[in-house]
């Protein structure tokens, strides 16, 4: 591997923590120790920095702090949202509506509801990723307790209309949960415009720690608890806080509110650079997702006759982290489910790859890979049955 | 995840590409899995002279079939008959558990390149061992 | 409030970070960011450094690495243990045995179960908090699927029969679960040898991080999963891993371990002393929990005719951080359950007060309560109306 | 958690004591839910002239004890029944939610001993307004 160039594409699998927001973290291991349920002074520091992190939260989401739960991440959050609002109305309906393109916490969560009895319906998206809000407005039955749309896909970065959904939601009386895990800190989230009643976040999407994320629940939504013990969070979430990570989800989330507009600029701009160099170098490509009601930083293409881990490894060589669509890396041979949502045949899925663009890219970092990756491109062609199949038909053509 | 040994010959594969003429071929895998391997053999006095594949696949993939030619190369087809998936595998210093289907694969097409050479020479093909493991077989893959 | 002087007292509530694994867990921060399950170089590192940690925390408690999972801290580990046992084995039985001084992230998940249609058995303790295995064994029925109790009690300190209700457990051929998160890193934990088939701790409580913990599953045992998601820690737990707090409890778990003997041999000699100390002073103390079978730093003690939270608002004022038994600080009026459970009538077990001695402690501290806490009972005393009338009762006399 | 009005009025309780030979004791609370308030009163021409309390409880038990005392000292009978619990937590800075319960207990308190001097001075007992909250009414302590 190259040591020497480190370009990292992979922000959507996760982000390194600020360092000032590791700062603001730091004094709460070792001196602010204390347990905030506990009445004495270093429990007070505690408590109050619990709160102003919660309130640092609920204000990214224009929510308020009483309605924001801390959780270990977004798939506990997606989890506590499903299963908590689910089994609290069980008595009133046992209908649940998602769509197929949903993070495996969501997706493997409604299996798992299914399980015990619920009916799930997986809402097919288009071509582009997106969720239709008619077909969600005609899925929609008295039976339906909870609708679970994602904000914007991990993948293919489409972003969905959630407020749309939101207000039919609303009108229809029917709760509604978003995964908004990717969209925090890229895109504009807004609760009460948006109409929604829950919504995952996890801190290290937004150059926050890993393990801490918060679920928002609306004022007045029943939800069972998930995690049941101590009176923490309200009653609602047992466990000694996890006083370092919730400040840094508090000073991150803060952070990601003050520079997104710049951020998601300063990244759209490097991306479509990224994607019109790479197509004007690569034969083959097509993008996944929508061309523009995407994530800013990005950007998914399936590269035909190549596989994604494949190109990975390669890209690794070079010092180029990014991730693929591959079902290789999971130990899985089917490849993503989202990229067969939205109609790849499997060996076109196969050769997909993501790259994620962040705070650290550069144009720098664009010129790099536009270098680096059709040589690759190039290597493992030549290497693929499938490439001299498709050259000895443009041949005979 | 890899070992140094599947990472040089991925990085590095031996005997890749096509044998102009070949005197057997193997294809095995299935696109909607993400493997194919292709492999190219050229017979002299019933030994491999020279051996070619072509893969697309993964990381494992690539070596296996890059580490599955070198060690059937010069071998007579009797003995190359014989190598199995997990001298494949050792002899790259192992693989990822969810990797091995690949050495599996590595080994049918050795196999079915050698009983395409034979079929070809009016011999009947050899049988697979009863029990021996497939790739994919136990995967959600339908290929 | 004396911000001159600090003595912490609460160690059962949480410890501070070792600074040594708050520097072992920083690199993972912003440096080696990289979540692990990406195939590229610094996931790599994530990746090992999680394994190592896992290596250090199975050694602690002589399992074996890949029965370790690691979770969000106590808290879920005792959720999952039990509903996830629960759940899996279902269709076996629907019966489940406990004790009446578990955490309540045992008891309420208990409750919870019963719900869920199952039966739970919660075993009365004696007057010293112990479980007596007899009844254990009297009570276990070709339905029992599991049983849990604690290795040693938060409040009163008690070490539990764990060997020989382990044993019981594994003759009968019902799971048995500890939770030990008090117990480690102050006495010795061995889960082949006590027959252990689940337990779980948590970091904060033995110098590591906040917001992580384990919970040990013994090849073989079926266990239902309690988050749904992704494919990390072998499909057993969904969610990116908290990697520095995996890494903190890793450092933590070791360190603790080779420091216990020294640990304890030191906390059992200030905590004697205190105990002497106190009881000279002032009258009408009981020491709640077993006299020897105790953790080496706790002492608890019910001083009669007063109430525990007036006794922390002055010692916190004098600079002392101590916990009590008395419900005020939960917002229930009721007192504890585990000194309720030992027997105390209700206005002496809001009289009790938890001293919890860690590493920190010196004889220094020590003198120093002995020479605040008892002007303190003295000064409550005069004010109180139960003591005026325990008097005239003596005058009487 | 609390107010420095009530940390004063815990570490400097005001009042703190019984008195000698009170015109009237007021005994409220339970030991088993941990709190006990004790008033005593001192009155002359209808007006408490002198009041005391001792009490075993919380910080916030003994914080209303205090304030509560020190709110109705010098005031006729009839002003101090007026004292509501309300009065008492605002007049300490506010009283956390779960607290509340125990200015309920100081105005209970109050209300009792003056009562208490009724009886013994051969009048009627005021009657508590209908509605009138009550210390651990919907708790799960049961006095
Ligand atoms: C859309 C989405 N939802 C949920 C999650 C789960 O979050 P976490 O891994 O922090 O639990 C992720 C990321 O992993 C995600 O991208
Ligand atoms: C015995 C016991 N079990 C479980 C827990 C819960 O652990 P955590 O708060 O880390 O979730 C604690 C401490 O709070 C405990 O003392």
């Amino acid at each position: 591997m190259n040591r020497n160039r480190l370009v990292y594409l992979d922000h959507a699998a996760t982000t390194p923590t600020a360092p000032e927001v590791v700062e603001a973290m730091l004094p709460y291991y070792s001196e602010r120790f204390g347990n905030p349920s506990s009445i004495y002074g270093i429990a007070r520091d505690s408590r109050e920095a619990i709160d102003h992190a919660r309130d640092q939260v609920a204000r990214a989401i224009n929510a308020s702090p009483e309605e924001i739960f801390v959780t270990s991440g977004g798939t506990e959050a997606d989890n506590w949202a499903l299963k908590g609002v689910a089994f609290a109305d069980r008595k009133r309906g046992d209908h649940i509506i998602t769509s197929s393109i949903e993070h495996h916490a969501v997706l493997h969560t409604c299996q798992y509801l299914e399980k015990q009895g619920f009916r799930v319906i997986y809402l097919d998206v288009d071509e582009f990723g997106r969720v239709d809000p008619a077909a969600l407005e005609n899925t929609i039955t008295d039976q339906t307790v909870l609708v679970s749309i994602m904000a914007a896909n991990n993948e293919i970065g489409t972003i969905e209309p959630i407020a749309a959904c939101g207000a039919i939601c609303r009108d229809r009386g029917v709760r509604f949960h978003t995964d908004a895990v990717q969209a925090i800190g890229s895109i504009p989230i807004d609760v009460e415009a948006m109409n929604v009643d829950l919504l995952s976040l996890s801190a290290h999407k937004f150059y926050g720690p890993k393990g801490i994320g918060a679920l928002y629940i609306r004022k007045g939504v029943r939800i069972d608890n998930l995690l049941h013990g101590g009176a923490q969070e309200r009653r609602r979430r047992a466990g000694t806080e996890n006083v370092p990570g919730i400040v840094g989800m508090g000073a991150a989330i803060e952070r990601a509110s003050e520079r997104r507009e710049a951020y998601s600029r300063r990244l759209i701009a490097l991306r479509d650079r990224l994607y019109e160099g790479l197509t004007e170098r690569i034969e083959h490509v097509r993008l996944n997702g929508h061309p523009t009601e995407r994530l800013p930083g990005n950007l998914n293409l399936s590269i035909r006759f190549i596989e994604g881990e494949s190109i990975l490894l390669m890209l690794n060589h070079a010092g180029i982290c990014a991730s693929s669509g591959s079902a290789c890396t999971s130990g899985s041979l089917d490849p993503s489910h989202v990229l067969l949502a939205i109609g790849l045949p499997h060996e076109i899925a196969h050769g997909s790859l993501r790259f994620t663009l962040g705070e650290s890219n550069t144009d720098e970092d664009v010129d790099y890979v536009l270098a680096t990756l059709p040589p690759i491109v190039e290597r493992l062609r030549t290497m693929s049955p499938l490439y001299a199949e498709f050259r000895r038909s443009q041949d005979v053509q | 995840m890899y070992s140094e040994k599947v990472m040089d010959h991925f990085m590095n594969p031996r005997n890749q590409g096509e044998i102009e003429n070949p005197d057997g071929v193997g294809e095995v895998g299935n696109p909607k899995c993400g493997d194919i391997m292709k492999i190219f053999l050229r017979v002299r006095d019933g030994r491999i002279e020279d051996v070619g594949f072509q893969t697309f696949g993964c990381g494992a993939a690539v070596a296996t079939s890059s580490m599955a030619t070198e060690l059937v190369k010069g071998k007579t087809l009797e003995e190359a008959w014989e190598l199995s998936n997990t001298a494949v595998a050792e002899a790259l210093g192992g693989l990822p558990p969810v990797k091995m289907h690949c050495s599996v694969l590595a080994e049918e097409g050795i196999h079915k390149a050698i009983n395409d050479y034979r079929i070809r020479n009016g011999l009947e093909p050899w049988e697979e061992k009863p029990g021996a493991s497939h790739a994919h077989s136990d995967d959600t893959c339908e290929a």
